[in-house]
């Protein structure tokens, strides 16, 4: 069973999981198992020694995955079946959202979903609906969770990181990896890493996962990634200056990058000032950030 | 996807939104003759997908359909930043008494969408904006249950909107929703909103653009997507679902994810280089789209080297090599690659790249700086 | 409001939920042109808003036009529960290997719309239910969500719907939930939806029933009502804005509040009586809606006597005192009539009606005691 | 300001106003002042002692009510200006949908909607939405509240009921004022006569009133007023049975109402064979409820 927040007074009111999110207790099932990637990765997951415990694929309920996975036809009879704790999403894009809906409504209280592409109109229903139902949901379009040597959620390559105790949490998916990548090359391990996802509605979002850190007791230092746009960066800085105890470095993409294709005059209106990678490197510094300059540098800052 | 003025407001008018009469010409004849069926005063508006072409002289007033042909000619002879003037529309005038601001957008923040008025609508809004903010109200929307009316009346109220025009306002409200939730946009703007001399409402001008992710279910609106606008080469890339665009560098990149392609850029300037492109290869791309990707990034003459940066993760090395190696054959590249392969499969692509006298990097660092070294002695040799 | 099963299934079609081929005909000589048309046998269906007809004889398979023609004789001179058969739907014959019961409606317990399924479809579906409730299904739908389609998947798993079906079920289900929605109903069932023997599900019946408090945004639906089929008196009555059934007692009732008017027949019956109607004026009756539903009762034959039991709110009973006297002049009756006026304005009621030879009451026990007795007076005077 | 439940533990989660629903500390706005009934109704309420602090009408904002209310564009402002902590709705049935929703988005914790004839799937609607907002919603197509000697919200006749010990919850409308009038007639008082509308989908339900009159101090025997049709009657005996120390008789209309226009199979289906008045009475005698055979009957049983 998944291992809840057990802080008295509890940060967070026992709306979500904690140290975090995933470990060995977790029991997950894989929307969309049978299909190209959710078979791939599944291979990958069972390798790494994560507790899958079964799939869900519309249509073909009773076969088997990998000689001893079950394969059932909706995520309630999966979760019925199985005790499921959390629940991976590797469907096509235009069926992502009502396999989030059904994982809501099967009871499933951590859901992980890696597709890329989803209607931004649909992620604020799907957003709204599972907020009502208190289900905490990671991505869409991320590569999901490592809790290296214990769990891998994910299509995060297991053998980029190593354990440790350093909490890292981002935006982007390959960067992410770059960055495990140079931290195990300098034989600094990760508690858990949580990819939250690009995309402009999501689930879980830095200031979550910032939280989850600070009161995670495996969790000394923190890594943020970050990239333009949006304002999610700024907020988590205001969360570090005000809240958090323990030291983050980060790093922001896209100092580069032209400026995005305009949103008419209402993005300038509701966006504001913000979104420029120089904003949010401003922004974490005043709040005591040490900000890299490429990937490989993050990991000496906290040393 | 970004619509034009003219076809927003059609489909504006299809959701009960009023606009002025006029259609759209792609010669000055036909601008001529709209400009007679319309009779009177009328406005001759450069259809491009920019902003600021008011201020670049793409809109004027015409006072009769002679005055219309002439302003037409001028105007579709014109450039917009960059972008040839291709159609106009052609509106009947109107006598404008006060000019509104009305969006409804999404706002990611909130994870709703979110209207957006103010009572000094206009070009100079974000100044407005920005200096006052108080002028702007915002009203979000709960996704699960739509806009209701109360919140549009509220909206009208906030800015000021006097009483005789709340009804209206209210069913361009609704309408307007409409148009956002039945195209998927994630923006849906009139500005201005006027209120004309005859105390009418009407959207006289009209922007909107369509979320790519849910254009599988709008099959119209894929019909009406302008591509005369975009770069031949954004085209190519779009076709084999490629992420490109297309900067003043000379150094192509390729890399797998947008986090670290913009990482990739920043790199290579960060060590004195300048990026000739954004390319995200995306996950799991295979030989074929590499290849694509490759042949795109060579176009480009001013590119003196390509960075190859691929952390295989759903992305295999190996397979990113064999589309290296194919679009070689292919293309025949002339300028120095330097490449650099980690994760899924990378011994195995390294292995394949052993022959196809590739420079290679350990780590990003070292490719950004051995991409720029490899550009400036090729511009030295060049 | 009821609609017909061809009314139904046309609407049906429009949402994507395949019906058989056929068209209502209201003559015998329009039914044979239709079999003509389908070829092959076809099914005569009584086109009435009643239950049961298929036990009545009101549907009849015939093998071609000739003999569709003459069922079609045959059914359209039926009478099916007092209601005369005006329309045949004639629809080509189905070979059939499985009947499954499907709808929507709404769960007042849950305040949710519902999905109800089950492998025992057909005319004993509720025999199912009452005998084996674990073969019927029933799945909520979130009514700010709407149907999603896992949930109809989970309906098609659930009633064992072979798998080369689910695709189908699902399609059926997103239109019978647009269905549901579009047209404000509070019940549209599909029963049998079958399996034929070439492997197609097919919707062979279909029964809607429309929530008349929203028909002010169903204008289409409004056209299709069907008023031959309602008793003349309850016509006049829906006119007027009043509530009115008709029943087979001899003491007319005209009460303001529905659980009064059923509240004064209870205690009518319990002092021996038995109620000729309901009659609820509603809140707030004018003279002019109290003066209709006097006419109303006063048209049936058998009412011996009227009892008015007015309990003043919204209503005020001065108002309902002038509309008495108002139809009382218009209808003369011959009856004679028990009064008993409570609340607001009663005692101007009360005035008003002093010099209309009413008997008057001061409770309801009271008032029904002397409905019954003057009623029994008059059944022996008659 | 509204008086909150303050039993410890708290049966109703904090999420209903006690003692029970409105008194002398209601502040009530009306949503329709303006319109014929709003305006009856209000002066009515006026009358009988009700603190109404303003009212609302879309267009109408900054005109006065009977010299001393003022009327406001919306919920909202008149919410800010007035401290409103309960509003009355009397827009037509097209338009009280919004009306619900609007004082739901403005805060406003009890609404009491007297309006008939609102299309039931707004009302599923509106009543998952409000659900949401833990907002109280008494009907709609009811004749609102009544603390006699305190506040009358609604419109039932003030000088038909007095002041008691007897809660009174209903159904119906007129009915409930035969019974009040019965009681009074026998000297009989209520603490608080609760309308809860005869439609099928609504606000507050009996149970949820049979609750409130628990653990009301105020209240020491209940009146219950059912008719035919759903099974709310039903789910209250069950509520009596297991859970209810206080007296009540009850009174069940509609013993010799035909049967209703059958909604095809799924009617059946659904309602199962309950409905009838036979059966609910026969439910609530199970339960111990003394069922009277005519309204006037009903006081003298629990005398």
């Amino acid at each position: 069973m998944v291992t809840l927040c057990r802080h008295k007074p509890c940060p967070c009111e026992g709306t979500y999981i904690m140290s975090i999110l995933v470990d060995n207790n977790t029991r997950l099932i894989v929307q969309g198992i049978t299909g190209n990637e959710g078979l791939f990765h599944t291979t990958q997951m069972v390798a790494y020694g994560t507790n899958v415990v079964g799939g869900v694929t519309p249509g073909k309920g009773g076969e088997w995955v990998l000689d001893k996975l079950p394969v059932f036809d909706s995520v309630k009879t999966a979760r019925d079946a199985t005790d499921a704790t959390a629940t991976i999403i590797f469907v096509p894009a235009r069926f992502a959202p009502d396999a989030m809906f059904e994982a809501a409504d099967a009871g499933i209280p951590l859901i992980i979903c890696i597709t890329e592409g989803v209607a931004v109109q649909d992620m604020m229903r799907v957003r709204n609906y599972l907020d009502q139902k208190k289900v905490r949901l990671i991505g869409p379009n991320c590569p999901g969770l490592l809790t290296p040597g214990k769990a891998k959620v994910g299509i995060i390559p297991g053998d980029i990181a190593i354990p440790g105790n350093v909490g890292v949490v981002s935006r982007s998916g390959t960067l992410t990896y770059e960055v495990l990548y140079a931290m195990k090359n300098l034989g600094m391990g990760a508690s858990t890493c949580v990819g939250i996802g690009g995309d402009p509605v999501n689930g879980t979002n830095f200031t979550d996962v910032l939280e989850m850190f600070e009161h995670d007791p495996k969790t000394e230092k923190v890594i943020l990634i970050g990239e333009i746009g949006g304002s999610e960066e700024e907020k988590a800085a205001e969360y570090i200056t005000s809240k958090m105890t323990k030291p983050v470095a980060a790093f922001i993409a896209g100092l580069t990058a032209p400026p995005g294709k305009r949103m008419g005059h209402a993005g300038a209106i509701i966006e504001g000032g913000a979104g420029t990678a120089a904003d949010k490197i401003k922004a974490l510094e005043a709040a005591g950030v040490k900000v890299a300059k490429h990937p490989e540098e993050i990991p000496t800052l906290l040393m | 996807m970004k619509l034009h003025e003219y076809q927003s407001k059609t489909i504006f008018s299809k959701y009960g939104i009023p606009i002025p009469k006029g259609r759209v010409a792609a010669t000055a004849q036909e601008a001529k003759q709209i400009a007679e069926e319309l009779g009177g005063r009328v406005v001759i508006k450069a259809q491009v997908l920019a902003g600021g072409r008011g201020k670049a002289g793409g809109v004027k007033l015409a006072k009769d359909s002679a005055e219309a042909e002439q302003l037409a000619t001028q105007i579709l002879g014109m450039d917009i930043k960059g972008l040839p003037v291709r159609k106009v529309l052609v509106d009947e005038a109107s006598a404008i008494d006060q000019e509104i601001y009305f969006a409804i957008t999404n706002d990611r923040t909130a994870k709703k969408p979110v209207m957006i008025a103010s009572a000094a609508g206009g070009v100079d809004i974000e100044e407005v904006a920005a200096a006052t903010p108080e002028k702007i109200v915002k009203v979000h929307i709960d996704p699960l249950l739509g806009l209701r009316e109360y919140q549009a009346r509220d909206v009208a109220v906030a800015i000021d909107l006097p009483r005789a025009y709340w009804k209206d306002f209210v069913k361009i409200a609704m309408g307007l929703w409409q148009v956002y939730s039945a195209t998927d946009a994630i923006l849906a703007e009139i500005n201005p909103l006027v209120i004309t001399k005859e105390k009418k409402l009407i959207a006289l001008d009209g922007k909107m653009m369509i979320d790519d992710n849910a254009l599988f279910r709008q099959p119209d609106l894929v019909e009406m997507r302008d591509t005369d606008e975009d770069a031949p080469s954004e085209i190519e890339a779009r076709r084999y679902g490629l992420s490109f665009i297309k900067l003043d560098g000379n150094i192509g990149c390729m890399v797998n994810g947008a986090g670290l392609a913009m990482t990739s850029m920043d790199v290579i300037k960060l060590f004195g280089g300048e990026p000739a492109n954004f390319l995200d290869i995306g996950g799991g791309a295979g030989a074929d789209k590499v290849a694509a990707g490759m042949r795109i990034i060579l176009t480009d003459p001013n590119v003196k080297a390509v960075l190859f940066n691929i952390f295989g993760g759903i992305t295999r090395c190996d397979e990113v090599a064999r589309g290296i190696l194919a679009a070689m054959e292919e293309v025949k590249p002339k300028v120095p690659m330097v490449v650099r392969l980690v994760g899924t499969n990378a011994e195995d692509g390294r292995r394949l790249l052993e022959n196809a006298k590739m420079i290679t990097a350990e780590t990003l660092a070292d490719a950004a700086k051995k991409s720029v070294k490899a550009a400036k002695k090729r511009k030295i040799n060049s």
